[in-house]
């Protein structure tokens, strides 16, 4: 099932000052294709689960409206939108069994005890609980209390699959076999899958395309190498990427983009300022580059993560090969990978150039 | 992890303490059993017998002789039930109520009925005791009952107990299909079980034990309540004291049986899902 | 997050609930108020009126010349603080005790405690009543209050809530050099407050309601406490209703106005700290 | 200050049946050099933290014996010790403010009110808390009170900091900077400290050395690095680094090791089963190689990480340059790096050779 919104826009009430008005989600446009599973992706309180709620019918819309194919479920009720929804803490019923669990949403609609019960199996065997069905939710572990919370969405044979940071009460083992899982979940029933988070790591592994949400504003949208490639702005290039990008403050000089006296690449930009993004890894030693010092060096088996800070007092991340030897508290100079410096408008952030 | 040997002095002040404290709660519980088993001469002898030289169960015998215990008790029962089951349903309700819905001036409303926790009971008795002399409602199980139909402790435990249900839960069982009642009856209840246990055994107590407001509204003996009973009983019996404690026990009894069935719910209601709401 | 408009039978069904609930929970009260500041004919006219035509606030005068409420009420005040202030060392030591050592039989022996919470008071009053007794104690201040220093109940509710302090954070107390003691009264009692609070409150209301012991073990009217000095007032004033319930309100007053200070704090130490541990 | 710990073992009566003993430390030696930072490093329930609490004081000792320089602590209370302590979930006092939490060992010391006062700005200062010294705990957020938690141990000038997986109730991000915190604060101070943690990768970066511990023994101590590439035994290898190292079943066959058909390299072993490891890193294209076929891509901006299955039904995982292109579907050939192959008793787990 396509899921489409158009102009999407939801506006609470401030708790504390009844006149002000906070607009979580801010005409947004959205086109999910079938069968693909995307990633709503942003710092917290950036609106994505409200988002994701409003797609739920939880959470009624200001203006705006929703498709799912070509029906607008705009004014439905969620148990009328044949959607499975899977929440942060999984919200199981803790007095049932698990089997009660997954059964309930089929009670509610009336469907026969045969089937129910046929129903259970089926979805058991999918995330793998066929085993746990007689135990209650607090004899569960946190993985299997996940996979009782995706039957349970599953179950009702729903259109699509909602799932609001399914993965965030994980530990960080779990976290990557669970996301696996998911995947795996997803690409086996062909259920369109929206699935929020704001783990950049969960988000790049897991999702067909990513959707960068920041202050109720979808800013990108694609895929995940392209979000990491090619980031639309400054905002997103900072929150893609572990370690984060560094940032420098540049200007345009001679042809040529210079971050202090160091040269970066030439360039036929627009003279004045302009802030340089470069990513840890497309930091190299080079011989008359930028002059650093090397304040914490960090081995981590396979790579070095080193902190360098600039004479001008900036710090920056450079990872490097374990086998490249950077001591702490030595002097070396670094310069960029050609091609893999971005360039943004001083003020607004928005991506220039990729040089 | 076993820890090192602390200084002795705070665990002797808690055990004396805890000593004393078992003085005063449990001898008293002792004495009413052993008593009840003496003859009259040995349980005013002074200084008394810790352990009495022979039983007198005929002493239960001779009760039951004096005075109509076996209709004292079914009243009780009787009233309880009622009680119980009336209240526990307009009590969940109304913590739903509180819990569930906002309403203009809700948390002022609740505040007006926590106040009236401060009130004692002997205050509200007589204006009670006025309204259903108006209502002709003496001498009737119903007059035993339903003043205390409603009451705000329990109202108050109940609402804590269905508000520390997350939200969310509520947010499952509408993408479940689940209706507002259904939800309530399904889901709320089940899970505040604990509480409504706890609730259901302290109501349970009270009930069976109040005396007060029964020595008011019945003056027949055919609607006396075991606890007013065995007061009136111990007016009547004067200084038989073996007889009054075997009255006594009659009394307590279902409680202590009470207490020995549920003591793990009790427990772990209070412990896990109770109090802790 | 604003949900979509759900069926309204349910609401409906929770409402009237909360308006019988309101009904039998205020109106009694708001009628002791205004009876109290009627005249003694138009109190007894049926149908009542439930608004009076004149404000008859001499009765107060009337009421304070008929019996000597101003000794009464210092009794109380009196025996509430010497319940209070010794009941809640011996409490918070007691609970102490249980919740920081082991010792053989310490759960039989809580239980045991627990299972007194059954046996009705009147029962217990009978045996205490003879113990008294025995002792010569009536007619003091301290035989109001020591057979109820030691409430199994609140011993239970603190020692749940220092049960729910970390153990480690012990641990870190004895990291930074502090003994036991210290650490009960500079670490474990300050994060009780709130049901410490809570349990304060409790008492002060129990106490200053209570009734029944003070009528058995109290005989010259100088030692009558607030309660019983009102229900003897009650049946020396025979039909005067107003002045009853001006009686009633001069023994319910203090306790109002002790929730409306300390409403805050009882709520949050209920809601937050107190009954939650 | 020295610490050294000689046989040192703790038993415990099992609770559930008290006729059973659980060994928590089994037989421990250690020497922590002056001024180092150590990792205790293990899995839960490894007795780790048990430990600690032994150095501290707060645990009786069943054996052995525990020196801080030259003198023997082994019968001193916790407070005749002089170490700081700093649990998980830091342990403040909530009902007391930071500056009031920084105090209070300092009072139950005796000092005067003024040296109190001065010390709370003195280590106020190195932490970075000044201006939190009137919150009260709940006010904090978790890397605050982490700090304050600091704070407090390192008021009293203890001789000796211990650290009880101080960074696991932090999210990722705080985790990273707050360990870049505590090594900061550590070479500021030069006290010896203990870090006891279950995560490999903070103890590869905070600690000067790491102590692995299994079952309650201490299985190997080195530097971060070195137990990386010599890691002692199977334990060691397979909980160090991630994603994890891929094991085989191999077996020695004319003169090399031999994973299913493929030749890895030529070893003149004792002929029988041994236990091939490879790190992930360490897996690389190759022709003629392990013939696999690859399951799952995960494209982490930088890197590839491959999940590929062997022929006999292994799952093994391969980290490759984003560049290198490897597709999901397809059947590729791999091989191991030379020198990067490590061999396994199959049997005991201990590490054999590197090839």
């Amino acid at each position: 099932m396509r899921i489409r919104l158009e102009d999407v826009t939801v506006k609470f009430k401030d708790r504390r000052n009844p006149k002000n008005e906070v607009i979580a989600v801010n005409h947004v446009n959205l086109e999910v294709p079938e069968s693909k599973l995307i990633c709503l992706l942003g710092p917290s309180g950036c609106g994505k689960s409200t988002a994701l709620y409003a797609i739920s019918g939880l959470q009624e819309l200001t203006g705006g409206k929703i498709y799912f194919g070509d029906r607008d479920v705009t004014k439905l009720d969620t148990q009328e939108r044949k959607i499975g929804l899977v929440f942060q803490n999984y919200s199981l019923y803790p007095h049932m069994t698990v089997s009660q669990n997954i059964a309930f949403p089929l009670k509610n609609a009336k469907w026969k005890r045969k089937d129910i019960e046929d129903r259970i199996q089926e979805v058991a065997r999918i995330v793998q609980i066929s085993e746990l069905l007689e135990r209650k939710p607090a004899q569960l572990s946190g993985g299997q209390q996940q996979r009782v919370a995706i039957a349970r969405a599953l179950a009702k044979n729903p259109e699509i699959l909602l799932l609001d940071e399914p993965l965030s009460n994980l530990d960080a083992k779990l976290r990557r076999s669970t996301r696996e899982e998911i995947r795996r979940i997803q690409k086996t029933t062909g259920i369109t899958t929206i699935f929020v988070t704001h783990d950049q790591e969960e988000a790049m592994t897991i999702s067909d395309e990513i959707v960068i949400m920041e202050d109720g504003r979808f800013v990108q949208q694609g895929l995940p190498q392209e979000v990491y490639e090619q980031p639309a702005n400054l905002f997103v290039a900072g929150f893609i990427g572990s370690p984060t990008m560094n940032f420098f403050d540049g200007r345009f000089e001679d042809g040529a983009v210079m971050v202090g006296n160091y040269r970066v690449a030439a360039h036929s930009g627009a003279s004045g300022a302009v802030t340089v993004g470069v990513r840890p890894e497309s930091v190299r030693l080079k011989e008359d580059g930028l002059r650093v010092k090397v304040e914490i060096v960090e081995l981590l088996g396979r790579e070095r993560v080193c902190r360098l800070r600039t004479e001008t007092g900036e710090l920056l991340t450079m990872i490097t090969d374990i086998d490249t030897l950077v001591e702490e508290d030595t002097q070396i100079s670094v310069g960029f990978s050609p091609g893999k410096v971005y360039l943004f408008e001083a003020e607004s952030g928005e991506a220039l150039a990729r040089i | 992890m076993e820890l090192r040997p602390q200084k002795v002095a705070l665990k002797t002040i808690s055990y004396l303490i805890l000593f004393f404290f078992a003085l005063v709660t449990l001898f008293p519980f002792y004495w009413m059993i052993i008593t009840a088993l003496k003859d009259s001469n040995s349980a005013l002898r002074w200084p008394p017998e810790l352990w009495p030289k022979t039983f007198h169960w005929e002493n239960f015998d001779r009760l039951l002789k004096a005075a109509p215990f076996g209709r004292y008790f079914m009243n009780s029962v009787i009233v309880v039930i009622l009680d119980l089951s009336i209240s526990m349903i307009v009590m969940s309700f109304a913590a739903f109520g509180f819990a569930h819905y906002n309403f203009r001036g809700k948390e002022i409303l609740f505040m007006l009925f926590l106040a009236t926790m401060m009130i004692p009971g002997e205050a509200l008795i007589i204006t009670n005791f006025r309204t259903v002399a108006k209502l002709g409602w003496f001498d009737t199980y119903h007059v035993l009952f339903v003043p205390y139909i409603a009451s705000v402790f329990y109202i108050y435990l109940l609402r804590q107990a269905f508000e520390s249900v997350p939200k969310q839960l509520y947010l499952a069982a509408k993408v479940d299909g689940c209706s507002d009642f259904k939800y309530f009856l399904k889901v709320l209840l089940p899970i505040a079980r604990p509480m409504l246990i706890t609730i259901v055994i302290l109501k349970v107590i009270a009930s069976w034990n109040s005396f007060m407001w029964p020595l008011l509204v019945t003056n027949s003996s055919r609607m006396r309540v075991i606890s007013y009973g065995l007061v009136a009983f111990q007016s009547e019996a004067g200084n038989d004291f073996p007889l009054m404690m075997a009255a006594s026990i009659f009394t307590v009894g279902p409680m202590i049986i009470l207490y020995l069935i549920a003591r793990k719910k009790i427990i772990d209601g209070i412990a896990k899902g109770g109090i802790k709401g």
